[in-house]
């Protein structure tokens, strides 16, 4: 019996891989791209809707901070969005150069303006809610100096593959710089976060101690929107970068006809 | 439900610069990056179409 | 030793050339020709194993390249001096066989630059000297480093007459020695024999 | 003799004969620090204060500075081609280089920082600890610069975008290495820093030349 | 076309196809601000204090990183030598191709300035000043660097070389314009400083060319 | 037209000649001859005015050189290729053009590549172009820009027999309409008469 399932298993595996090698190729995977997208929008406006409604209408307002802390509900997911989308960049890019595989790199190619703009929703709402409770727009604490540091890594990332006219060198020489960024990320978080913490106390702390249901209810929901967001707008990216790249094959030449 | 008027709700409790500029700026964003993305798509599907029509053209002339 | 088959490659949205296939045995010497921008430099550039090909398969010894041994047998000479500007010809010649992991002594170094014309400007940087002499410092690594396939680009460029007539008595030498060439040329070139290959 | 070895000969010969190279590279170093005074005022204690940072980020301009030269001239003049082609494993030769970079860029700065640091009225210890932390950093810099360096080899826009990719990344050593040197102004132990420092030395010396070798395969393409 | 503005335009296009270029100078601006924040440790009234000498600086070598190349692809690739030998006079070609490096190097971090002066939590005002000071100093900055990237043409050791020529000769500029902050800040009149920067500017924008012209020809013997 | 007398140069310690003079009128030219090394790129500079001269006179309509007007009546091609590897061939001769203070407009452009053999390559970034089209772009300006005098230095490096032939009929052309030239070359060069001037 053990044995048998075992088997069964590998049939299984291995059909699986064979079925990933499929999608893997820009021609079966263009369609599947284009069938997906409309999936991953209704499900990012469910949730955008509820999340909304949530943030605005259910839950409370805060003790301390009365009105002014529902930027909560985009800012953080926004941040923890810009730093999920640099390793699943990372990922693809570091598969694309590992097995050759041309989807991946464009996947990575195609999520990283999502990344930047993530991480840029981030300093930007952050600045707006620091303004009030710090009273400044920026301070150099460890996540905001984190935070724009990834940024900083998004840019290069886009530049680098911009400033290289051949797609293949592009797609390898982002790979290499994606994940020598990966390794650093980790240093980087705990190196801004000890250097902070060694000089002053933390005199920027929200007290995040009772957080209301309603509100983390609304921010999990506005993080789901964001995440089917960036789904969606990286594989319709992802769909332009695919014609871009084999418009000289004959498929291209039949899928737009 | 904690508004009592429309009025309040856009105050946000005095914070409206701030809460309004984040989502107002995440909206933009959001909106503004799929619509590029999308006619990037478009502008490629065009070209593509171009081509074919340049590539039927010239077989014609050939013909001729 | 060098079997090449069915090589294709393209640049940009051209395709330069496809299943290009030649073979080599030692003593034998091949002329790739064709125009300006027919794709001899490129095609080059795929020999050695510089940049990858769409298609094809390069052999030597069997052996599917770039490896190990192929480099060691192999010279490539390009468009470029590859020579530095700042440097001596003879430390130029030093350094590239120390880079090399060959033991050069200046004897023989010297022996190469004094065969090759450049007797009076050993001690001076490479940057002063002239067009055609910058060439021969480079050329002299023919003389230094032993291997058996030399891929030669545009080698008699800037070449004057005499240069070019001791160029063509070291390529055949090497070939009389079992040695390989692939040349590429726009003028004839004073080497006997050969195939010819046009892209 | 070891291409290991000739290489780095190689390149220490051609910043000779280049004499000014070396020379004005610690220049670099000395000017920036000697501006910041300028823009910022003459106050002494707050001088002290910013003494650690600004010596830090001088030098990692100052290695920053001649990265676009550590593989732009051999790649223009075609010897690059030549050392891919070489029979010596090109990891070889590419850790010359880039000990080669360390010996004219990152060592002169070291040696020179407690010279500098006594402008700014560091006392003798803290000069210790900014010697040490330069000395694991500056290693740290040429090995992380070397892959920028062969990412942005040949690529449109060069120099500055070598300045965006690995600036970011240096980071972490600026953190540490000023920090080792502010922590002990402020009194604390300095042991955690330069362990830190010296683990990320090691963890580069182990990974940037097998990615600045993939990086420069690439390049040349 | 003039050839004065046929400079200007084909110094700017090169630069766009070369897409990442100006925008990678302003990141490099960007980060050089943000490395001291780092290196000195996030006391917001010690940021404040420093943050105009700070500004000023990294606008200083975010100017000077982009120098080197002001001349150097066209000595490299033979075109210099055609513009010297062109019929329209080289000294207008030579300020037309300044005035490309200031408006990709030096315009777009006058625009910038403001931006990350809120980093430092400069107020309304004293970033007014901050602009306009740049306003005057960057074209300033672009002249006299002109004047060096001539002299150290093809020369060994050019960039940094011209790095250590350069600075001495930017440091009233810094010292004005950093000035000029500071002192409003501190409630002080700025008119005397941004009066002296113009005068400045007046004076290199007469001279420089010429120089720079003077430098060229002889780099090119 | 072009008077030159006495000119002498040394580079080091080494004099490269001396007393060299010749003289051309309208609808001659001159062969400067000489092994690797021997001064004809020193010759050229010194003539167009790059370099200054250690004695000797050059004088162009009977005034000394270099004046604005012998810079209007000249053309200059070196060693380098003087073309921007990132601009297009089509801008690359326009905006050369428009740095001489000449009006180019997209036709006359376009038909100068097109005559040189370029058709196709128009909007590519020169950077891909092949060793002897980026000599072709360089030799369009020919075409583009009314010069007297032409000095060309090793003009017909790394260009295939087409373009040699190219190029020298459009030399002859260029002195059947009382135009003169300088030229360099290791090779026998396809242009009927002229001087000859040997280092
Ligand atoms: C430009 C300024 C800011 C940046 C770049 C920034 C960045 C980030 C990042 C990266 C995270 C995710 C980190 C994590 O989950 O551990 C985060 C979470 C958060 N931020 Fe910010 N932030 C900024 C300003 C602020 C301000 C002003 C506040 C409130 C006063 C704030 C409150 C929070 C909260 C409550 C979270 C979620 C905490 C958690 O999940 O642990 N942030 N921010
Ligand atoms: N991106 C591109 N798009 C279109 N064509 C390209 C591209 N890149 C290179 N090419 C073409 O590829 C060819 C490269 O030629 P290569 O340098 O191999 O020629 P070659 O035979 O060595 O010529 P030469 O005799 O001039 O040295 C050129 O014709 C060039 O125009
Ligand atoms: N500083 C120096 N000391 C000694 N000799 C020098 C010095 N500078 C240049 N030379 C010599 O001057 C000559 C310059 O020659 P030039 O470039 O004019 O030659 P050419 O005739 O154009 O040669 P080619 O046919 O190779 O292009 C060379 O022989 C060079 O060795
Ligand atoms: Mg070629
Ligand atoms: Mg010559």
């Amino acid at each position: 019996m053990g044995d048998h399932g075992g088997i069964e298993d590998c049939i299984r595996v291995s059909q699986s891989i064979v079925q990933w090698f499929r999608f893997a190729s820009p021609q079966s995977f263009y369609p599947l791209a284009g069938r997906m997208v409309p999936w991953f929008w209704a499900a990012a406006a469910i949730f955008g809707i509820a999340g909304l409604w949530m943030s605005f209408f259910v839950a409370p307002t805060d003790a301390q901070q009365g009105e002014g802390y529902r930027i909560i509900f985009v800012h953080v997911p926004a941040s923890w969005m810009s730093m999920f989308i640099y390793l699943v960049m990372a990922f693809w890019a570091g598969l694309g150069l590992a097995l050759n595989t041309r989807v991946s790199s464009m996947m990575a190619q195609a999520l990283a303006p999502t990344g930047a703009l993530m991480a840029a929703l981030s300093l930007w709402t952050g600045a707006l809610w620091g303004k009030p409770m710090w009273g400044a727009w920026w301070v150099w604490d460890a996540r905001l100096t984190s935070e724009l540091i990834l940024f900083f890594l998004y840019l290069g990332f886009m530049a680098l593959q911009a400033a290289i006219d051949d797609p293949r060198r592009a797609d390898k020489a982002g790979a290499i710089l994606a994940l020598v960024g990966v390794v650093n990320i980790p240093i980087i978080y705990f190196s801004v976060k000890w250097w902070n913490t060694l000089h002053q106390g933390s005199s920027v702390n929200l007290a995040k101690s009772s957080m209301a249901t309603t509100m983390l209810w609304g921010m999990l929901l506005m993080a789901l929107a964001f995440w089917m967001y960036s789904i969606a707008v990286a594989l319709m990216r992802v769909r332009a970068i695919i014609l871009e790249r084999e418009r000289h094959t004959e498929w291209v030449k039949h899928a737009v006809a | 439900m904690q508004w009592h008027s429309v009025g309040e709700f856009f105050a946000m409790g005095g914070y409206a610069l701030y809460v309004w500029g984040s989502f107002g700026a995440c909206a933009l964003l959001m909106v503004a990056e799929p619509f590029l993305a999308r006619r990037r798509l478009i502008e490629v599907r065009r070209s593509l179409i171009r081509e074919r029509l340049a590539d039927e053209l010239e077989s014609q002339q050939r013909t001729r | 030793m060098l079997n090449v088959s069915g090589l294709a490659c393209s640049r940009g949205e051209r395709r330069l050339f496809a299943d290009v296939g030649f073979s080599l045995s030692p003593g034998e010497w091949l002329h790739v020709q064709g125009e300006n921008g027919s794709g001899k430099t490129s095609l080059m550039r795929l020999l050695v194993g510089l940049s990858p090909a769409d298609a094809g398969s390069i052999l030597w010894r069997d052996e599917p390249t770039p490896s190990a041994e192929f480099r060691r047998d192999l010279i490539y000479l390009g468009h470029h001096a590859a020579v530095k500007e700042d440097l001596t010809p003879l430390e130029n010649l030093r350094l590239a066989a120390a880079l090399d992991g060959i033991a050069l002594d200046e004897r023989a170094a010297l022996a190469a630059l004094i065969r090759l014309g450049l007797r009076g400007r050993e001690e001076l940087p490479v940057r002063v000297l002239s067009a055609g002499q910058k060439r021969r410092v480079l050329l002299a690594r023919l003389l230094t480093r032993p291997a058996i396939l030399w891929v030669l680009d545009e080698a008699f460029n800037a070449l004057d007459v005499a240069a070019v007539k001791l160029l063509g008595d070291l390529i055949a030498e090497h070939l009389a020695n079992r040695g390989m060439a692939v040349l590429t040329s726009h003028q004839p070139l004073p080497v006997p024999g050969g195939k010819t290959l046009t892209l | 003799m070891n291409p290991f070895l000739a290489t780095v000969r190689r390149d220490v010969l051609l910043a000779m004969r280049r004499k000014s190279e070396v020379l004005t590279a610690v220049f670099f170093f000395v000017i920036v620090t000697s501006l910041f005074p300028l823009g910022i005022g003459p106050e002494p204690v707050l001088l002290k204060k910013i003494a650690p940072g600004i010596l830090w980020v001088a030098a990692l301009l100052a290695t920053l500075l001649g990265l676009p030269r550590l593989f732009a001239a051999d790649h223009g003049d075609g010897t690059l081609e030549q050392m891919v082609l070489s029979p010596s494993p090109l990891g070889l030769l590419v850790a010359g280089k880039i000990l080669a970079h360390w010996l004219l860029c990152g060592l002169p700065l070291v040696l020179l920082a407690p010279v500098l640091g006594l402008q700014f009225d560091l006392d003798a210890s803290a000069l210790g600890v900014l010697t040490l932390a330069l000395l694991l950093g500056t290693p740290l810099l040429s090995l992380i610069g070397a892959i920028g360096a062969a990412l942005t080899l040949g690529v449109r826009g060069g120099g500055v975008l070598l300045a965006l990719l690995v600036l970011p990344l240096y980071i972490p050593a600026l953190i540490f290495g000023a920090g080792a040197v502010e922590a002990h102004i402020a009194g604390l132990d300095v042991g955690g820093h330069l362990s830190l420092l010296a683990a990320m030395l090691v963890l580069a010396a182990f990974f940037a030349p097998w990615a600045t070798t993939a990086g420069l395969r690439i390049a040349l393409e």
